[in-house]
């Protein structure tokens, strides 16, 4: 496959050299983010996250199973993150590059072991029947920092989602479909976000926050924190590179956590916006349902 | 949780005569050692004092390991193994081995590495590669060393031109898979070397066993030495056999044939040189093999056996050590009861003849 | 409750019988495979790995990528890159842990740590000075009791030493974790060093990995949910380990050094202060 | 959301690739993106034209052999109008990405295998077709597609265009039909059980659709079909009013 | 001012007779975005805007795009791939195929003094040769000549930046101000009255292929222009626009 190519030794030294000037090619300080914009589709469950040049959209549905055998009280829930060439030539469909494991590894730590989505709440019948949840990642265009806009996706697009309402009587499960009953939100414990850092330089002194593509092909290291806003860690991840002071990774902790307040608070923000918004539509549906019967 | 409970062993002296690079005792040893760092009670609140022992005992019984301090004294040039970090003058070791000094040129001679060439060295390598106008070897280095078409013996005299004919059958002189003596001719600035095998002394290999010993160092394997090639009479009627240990710790045993080099000698005086090349081009790239009676093939197992046994039991590999060697091996082979056929030397055998040579 | 907390808060020691700031005891051998180019075997606790170092070598005509994270920095572009790339493979043994889990090729996690390893020890190796070659480390995973990380780090930081590779000092390696859980924010939590797998288990927890004896840190890792406040005490305790891993890495190899010389199949050298005569 | 909404699209909106497009029509959302020509692999390298690689991801769940199904069919017919000629031994990337399609609220979907409705391809057809005129691809000509289905009421035939999915439940057959702009019929895809005669209303339906000529059109492209009017919207028309804003666009400098 | 522009063309449409320029003398010219059907037919291949040129009796599409296809003569800017034995390779546009540029291709290069590249290098050429079915072969010396003319590997402290094709194309004209409406260039190095601040000192080189150089001893300036070049190819910004946008960045560079 034609490899992703690799940015010139002229640019690389430009961009190296800039930053020792405290320079970013787009005029960034160190710290700031692209612009983060994030909506929400027509249906619930589908977020859609752009940070610059950079576009992931995340798609949240649901469906009825069998819990796994070893878990009977919870139910299943996967995040699916394919990158297709749709991102860049360099992927290949059903061939998972290095960058797809890393990313799918880091959304699975972020979001699913740090206990996000109360999966216990997903149990329908104990070891019968459970709610599959199931995210899919799409990205559509990519230009650095995909993890960290795939998680904001990911976080969005479960909190927006609806599932089917279900209710229990003598024992018999009952899901009704949409025109039925309003669907219900997930029970959802704490909204979890990744900063990544890059860093730059022979000692990796240089930190820079929600890198650019070039600025990623350029970088000796990268580690990425998941907080809540809660000053919980999630994980944190920096996969070897250059060594960098333990004091300057504990600095970029604490910046991080002030980055993730922000996030979850604009996040909070767009829900209740958009909730306002489709309220009209939500007693539009129930008369459809209406006539329908 | 798998639990394995592991007997106390009793920690020995450090160098006990069996105590080898590869045998399997010499693991309790480290063992010990390390058995009680692992024990300490360390204090985390502040770290130990790192002590290297070298510190203490000026002894060149030790070593100096990656980012050891060798010392910052401007007045050294650092060489190979070393290294300096970026704005001082501080030398530090990269590799874990025996410090060098050349005038003021500081290098760490690694315990073990891959084959580093060097110009002249008279190498045995393998044909990895047939490229339009030059062959890839492999010879054990970190890169792969190239022999141009240009720097053989072509048929029909060493002066000849190269010409498009010789590019189109370049694999009727060398094909992947070929074995080869060659030597050192130039490196490039990466490290990678480039062959030559315009000597009647060199070229492809034949009529004999392949082994390869580890390169330059640990575990024993083949140091430069006056003499990488002889020929020696072999016992129980085995006749002439050749030895080439290579530098680069690939080594060929074979049945000694009349090579041109030899008739090379008789050449100046009888025939002309030319007609020489054309007999020496008949056989030169034949990669068929002569006829080998038993007791040479007996024989040449036997040699090869002693160069493993020397690898196995971290002895340096060069021809007086393989020519004792071998006589050891005979002798042992006359007393042990198959007789003469006996040519097993691994395992506690290899070990005995070890010690017989290092006990000399 | 955790039953390694309970016990802990009356005695002050772990479930083990370590107290917070012991290691296990660490067995490591270099040369363990008279063919490899270098090799090793390590045991934190009962944790147990090897590794085997082939190259750097320049991969024949047909060069098969093989599975592995490539070196960071965008570099392994192997032929055309100017350094050498590293592959890094890992073999998880069924029987290594109490659930004989089959690990499959192409098991994320085992992935993710090919990946880290090779980023890591890339960090340290001098990779520039072998264009077109490929360092190639098979880690193999004999037993699992926890910081499993951390051994393979600290194996494939031996096995280079030992296949003598030029490197700026040692990556090594350890975890450490705290006595509290992610819920309570109590600040008497005292950090631990080097978990095992039961406290792994039960406890957050972080991977270190450290250049030699320096502060700058490497690899670190941390899945577990944990408060910030705890992080920094794990942390020191953890890099502080990583100095202690690197002296007993480092024994090891001097060790094996001064008797290579005393057999003679090493030339004696210098000794480092006779430098300073003349 | 409701099946009856006009089409809309919006051209370049991927910024890194070397077109997109964002089409939405009858409840169908797509993103396009084209990359080419590049280089192609080994493989499905060609000596004479370029390959023409079409990938289709649906939006939940993997793509199974449904997606394969369109893929070898929308590949087939976009080899007809791109110059494949023009670029020998290289490729030309289409990866559509499903990211709505009606939700059918009296069923609850399976998601995990999933598989895309049939009645999906007119838009991924149009995408597609935006996507590669935003690329900059030479083309022979342009494609239009639509879709329709035939259901039996109480005896009475009645033909729905762009049926929803619930249209699609209860109909008899369903069509997909494409053309040029040269009127030529480019993809005919028929599910179910029908007449010739039935197809040939059909065909006369979707035609009149895809190929009204120039000047018939009604001006811009807002005018809303409800379910009954078997004309639905001028696709010609609106691809080019889409075509004129984004020249237009590119073009402001002059 | 002799090019007329005609209406929006799509590919496989056939044009107004009337607006193909028929001229006493020359021979009818075909500019990008259109082929030749014989006997006498002329078909656009792209969507744009049908360009006429009643003086050079020349006709084209004028469009804009991403993907560059290589063109003889066209200045580019491209990556040093890797050597070959008696040439380098070099990209002009990401996962295509590299073109080669012959070690003797530059001022004055010799068997013996030939310029040492080493990969990622940056280079100015010409295309020398363009032909769909090899891949394309560049030049960093005038044949006729023997002089470079300016082109050759890029030294010096700068960046490349990627703008597209159509940028390129208007930066590259003679007056890139008048015709190509693109004057932050001059605004930056204060030439425009009214814009306090300028007086920039820089250097470009631009590439058909999509890529810009900006060289300049201080890195603020190489930032600066890079920005308000791409600045106004993606958001299309008109003179006031950029006129606005220049200003901020002068203001944030104190």
């Amino acid at each position: 496959m034609p490899r992703e190519a690799e940015p010139s030794l002229n640019e690389k030294q430009f961009v190296a050299q800039a930053l020792q000037e405290n320079l970013r090619l787009d005029g960034r300080e160190f710290d700031q983010y692209r612009p983060l914009e994030l909506s929400f589709g027509d249906q619930y469950g589908v977020a859609d996250v752009t940070l610059g040049r950079t576009r992931v959209l995340a798609k949240a549905t649901a469906e009825v199973t069998v819990p796994y055998a070893d878990r009977p009280l919870d139910g299943v829930f996967t995040i699916a993150t394919e990158l297709s060439p749709m991102a860049s030539p360099s992927f290949e469909v059903n061939r998972p590059t290095e960058t797809e494991v890393l990313l799918s590894r880091l959304l699975e730590k972020t979001v699913r072991r740090s206990g996000a989505l109360d999966t216990e709440s997903l149990c329908l019948v104990a070891g019968q029947k459970c709610w599959s949840v199931r995210v899919d990642v799409h990205v559509l265009a990519h230009d650095g920092n995909l993890i960290d806009a795939s998680c904001a996706a990911v976080v969005a697009a479960l909190r927006h989602f609806r599932k089917p309402d279900t209710s229990m009587d003598a024992g018999v499960l009952t899901v009704y479909t949409p025109a039925e009953r309003e669907p219900v939100p997930l029970s959802w414990l704490h909204s979890p976000f990744c900063v990544t850092w890059s860093f730059f330089g022979e000692e990796g002194d240089i930190a820079v926050l929600d890198a650019t593509w070039l600025e990623e092909q350029v970088r000796v290291g990268s580690c990425t924190v998941s907080l809540n806003k809660h000053g919980e860690i999630c994980q944190i991840a920096k996969l070897g590179g250059t060594p960098v002071d333990a004091v300057a990774l504990l600095q970029c902790t604490n910046v991080a956590l002030a980055r993730v307040k922000e996030f979850s608070d604009m996040l909070d923000a767009k829900l209740a916006e958009d909730a306002k918004r489709r309220d009209k539509g939500g007693f539009m549906a129930e008369l459809r349902a209406e006539n329908d019967r | 949780m798998p639990i394995t409970i592991l007997a106390p062993r009793p920690s020995r002296a450090a160098n006990g005569p069996s105590d080898n690079a590869s045998s399997s005792d010499s693991d309790s040893d480290s063992n010990g050692g390390a058995d009680l760092d692992g024990d300490l009670p360390m204090t985390t609140t502040k770290p130990k004092p790192k002590t290297h022992p070298s510190k203490h005992t000026p002894s060149s019984f030790e070593i100096v390991t990656p980012g050891e301090t060798i010392t910052s004294d401007p007045q050294w040039m650092r060489g190979h193994g070393t290294y300096l970090p970026p704005s001082t003058t501080t030398i530090i070791s990269s590799v874990a081995g025996t410090v060098t000094r050349t005038n003021k040129l500081l290098s760490v001679r690694p315990l073990r590495a891959r084959y580093t060439p060097e110009v002249g060295d008279l190498i045995v390598g393998r044909i990895v590669e047939v490229q339009a106008k030059r062959w890839r070897v492999d010879v054990g280095s970190t890169q792969l060393a190239a022999l141009p078409l240009s720097a053989i013996n072509l048929p029909g005299g060493i002066l000849r031109k190269r010409t498009e004919t010789d590019e189109l059958q370049i694999r009727s002189f060398f094909a992947e898979g070929d074995l080869l003596v060659a030597e050192v001719q130039q490196l490039f600035g990466d490290g990678g070397a480039v062959l030559h095998t315009r000597s009647l002394k060199y070229g492809k290999l034949r009529n004999g066993v392949f082994v390869a010993v580890s390169g330059v160092g640990g575990g024993g394997g083949v140091v430069r030495s006056r003499r990488q090639v002889w020929t020696m009479d072999v016992a129980n009627g085995g006749g002439q056999v050749d030895v080439v240990l290579g530098v680069n710790g690939y080594v060929w045993i074979s049945k000694h044939v009349e090579t041109a080099a030899e008739a090379e000698k008789g050449a100046t005086t009888t025939t002309g040189i030319t007609n020489i090349e054309e007999s020496v081009s008949a056989t030169m790239y034949s990669s068929q093999n002569d006829r080998i009676e038993v007791e040479t093939m007996r024989e040449i197992a036997r040699l090869r056996g002693v160069v493993t046994a020397l690898v196995e039991n971290g002895l340096r590999v060069d021809e007086d050590m393989v020519v004792r060697g071998y006589h050891e091996a005979v002798e042992m082979a006359m007393v042990s009861a198959e007789g003469s056929d006996d040519i097993y030397l691994g395992g506690e055998r290899g070990q005995r003849l070890a010690a017989v040579l290092t006990g000399v | 409750m955790p039953l390694d907390t309970s016990t802990y808060n009356l005695a002050l020691l772990r479930v083990d019988g370590r107290r917070w700031n012991e290691l296990r005891r660490v067995h490591a051998q270099i040369r363990t495979q008279a063919a490899a180019d270098g090799s090793s075997y390590l045991e934190m606790g009962h944790t147990k790995v090897m590794c085997v170092v082939t190259g750097p070598t320049e991969p024949g005509p047909r060069r098969g990528g093989a599975g592995g994270g490539a070196a960071g920095g965008g570099g392994g572009t192997g032929g055309t890159g100017g350094k050498a790339e590293i592959v890094v493979s890992i073999v998880i043994a069924g029987f290594s842990s109490v659930d004989r889990k089959r690990y499959g090729r192409g098991d994320k996690r085992t992935l993710e740590m090919q990946s880290t390893v090779a980023n890591a020890v890339a960090a340290s190796l001098h990779t520039h000075l072998f264009p077109h070659s490929q360092i190639t480390i098979s880690l193999h995973v004999l037993s699992q009791d926890g910081s499993l990380l951390a051994a393979l780090i600290n194996a494939a930081t031996l096995a280079c030493v030992d296949a003598g590779i030029p490197m700026a000092d040692y990556v090594a390696a350890c975890t450490a974790g705290s006595t509290s859980t992610y819920a309570a924010n109590d600040e008497g939590a005292d950090p631990l060093l080097d978990l095992n797998h039961q406290e792994e288990q039960e406890l957050p927890g972080l991977t270190v990995a450290t250049l030699g004896d320096s502060d700058r840190v490497a690899v670190l890792v941390c899945e577990s949910r944990v408060q910030v406040s705890r992080l920094e005490g794990m942390l020191a305790v953890g890099v502080d380990g990583c100095k202690q891993v690197r002296d007993i890495l480092d024994r090891v190899v001097r060790e094996k050094g001064r008797r290579m010389i005393q057999e003679g199949t090493v030339e004696r050298g210098l000794g480092v202060n006779d430098m300073d005569v003349d | 959301m409701t099946a009856t909404a006009a089409p809309e699209a919006a051209l370049g909106v991927l910024p890194r690739a070397d077109g997109s497009a964002k089409y939405s029509h009858a409840g169908y959302t797509v993103t396009a993106s084209v990359n080419g020509p590049i280089e192609a692999q080994r493989r499905d390298e060609l000596a004479s034209e370029a390959h023409v690689d079409v990938i289709v991801r649906p939006a939940a769940g993997v793509g199974g052999t449904r997606e394969r199904h369109l893929e070898v069919i929308l590949q087939s017919s976009l080899s007809q109008i791109i110059l494949v000629k023009n670029f020998p031994r290289s490729l030309i990337q289409i990866v559509l990405q499903v990211e709505d399609s009606p939700e059918n609220d009296y069923v609850n979907t399976k998601i995990v295998q999933a598989s895309l409705n049939f009645a999906v391809m007119p838009a991924l057809m149009q995408t597609a077709v935006l996507a590669l005129l935003s690329a900059g691809v030479p083309m022979k000509a342009t494609a239009t597609a639509t879709a329709v289905a035939i259901a039996r009421v109480d005896g009475a035939k009645k033909i729905t265009v762009d049926p929803s999915p619930r249209d699609i439940e209860t109909a008899q057959s369903v069509h997909v039909l494409a053309f040029t702009s040269h009127d030529e019929l480019l993809l005919a895809e028929s599910e179910g059980d029908f007449t010739i005669g039935e197809w040939d209303e059909v065909y006369e339906t979707a035609k009149g659709i895809c190929c009204r000529p120039a000047a018939a059109a009604k001006e811009g492209m807002a005018m809303v079909l409800d379910d009954d009017d078997a004309g639905g919207t001028d696709m010609r028309q609106f691809l080019r009013s889409t075509m004129e804003s984004k020249v237009a666009a590119d073009l402001h400098w002059k | 001012m002799t090019t007329s522009t005609g209406p929006l063309v799509l590919p496989g449409e056939a044009l107004d007779p009337s607006l193909i320029p028929s001229h006493p003398k020359h021979p009818l010219r075909l500019g990008p975005g259109l082929r030749h059907i014989p006997p006498s037919d002329i078909v656009p291949t792209v969507a744009g805007q049908l360009t006429t040129n009643s003086h050079k009796n020349s006709l084209w599409v004028e469009a804009n795009s991403n993907r560059y296809i290589p063109q003889q003569n066209d200045p580019i800017l491209a990556t040093l791939l890797r050597t070959a034995p008696d040439s380098y390779l070099l990209t002009l546009s990401p996962h295509t195929a590299p073109a080669s540029l012959p070690h003797l291709a530059f001022e004055g290069a010799t068997k013996k003094t030939r310029p040492i590249l080493s990969p990622g290098q940056l280079v100015y050429a010409r295309v020398a040769l363009a032909n769909k079915h090899m891949d394309p072969e560049l030049e960093c010396v005038n044949p006729a000549t023997g002089k470079a003319d300016g082109l050759g590997p890029i030294t010096g402290p700068g960046c490349a930046f990627d703008i597209s094709l159509g940028f390129a194309r208007r930066l590259l004209m003679a007056r890139s101000r008048e015709e190509g409406g693109v004057g932050v260039l001059e605004m930056l190095a204060g030439e425009e009255p009214g814009i306090t601040g300028g007086g920039l000192s820089f250097e470009t080189a631009v590439g058909r292929n999509g890529r810009v150089w900006v060289g300049s001893e201080s890195a603020a300036t190489v930032i600066v222009v890079g920005r308000a070049l791409q600045e106004t190819d993606r958001n299309g910004l008109g003179m006031e626009g950029q006129r606005r946008f220049v200003k901020k960045l002068l203001r944030e560079m104190k």
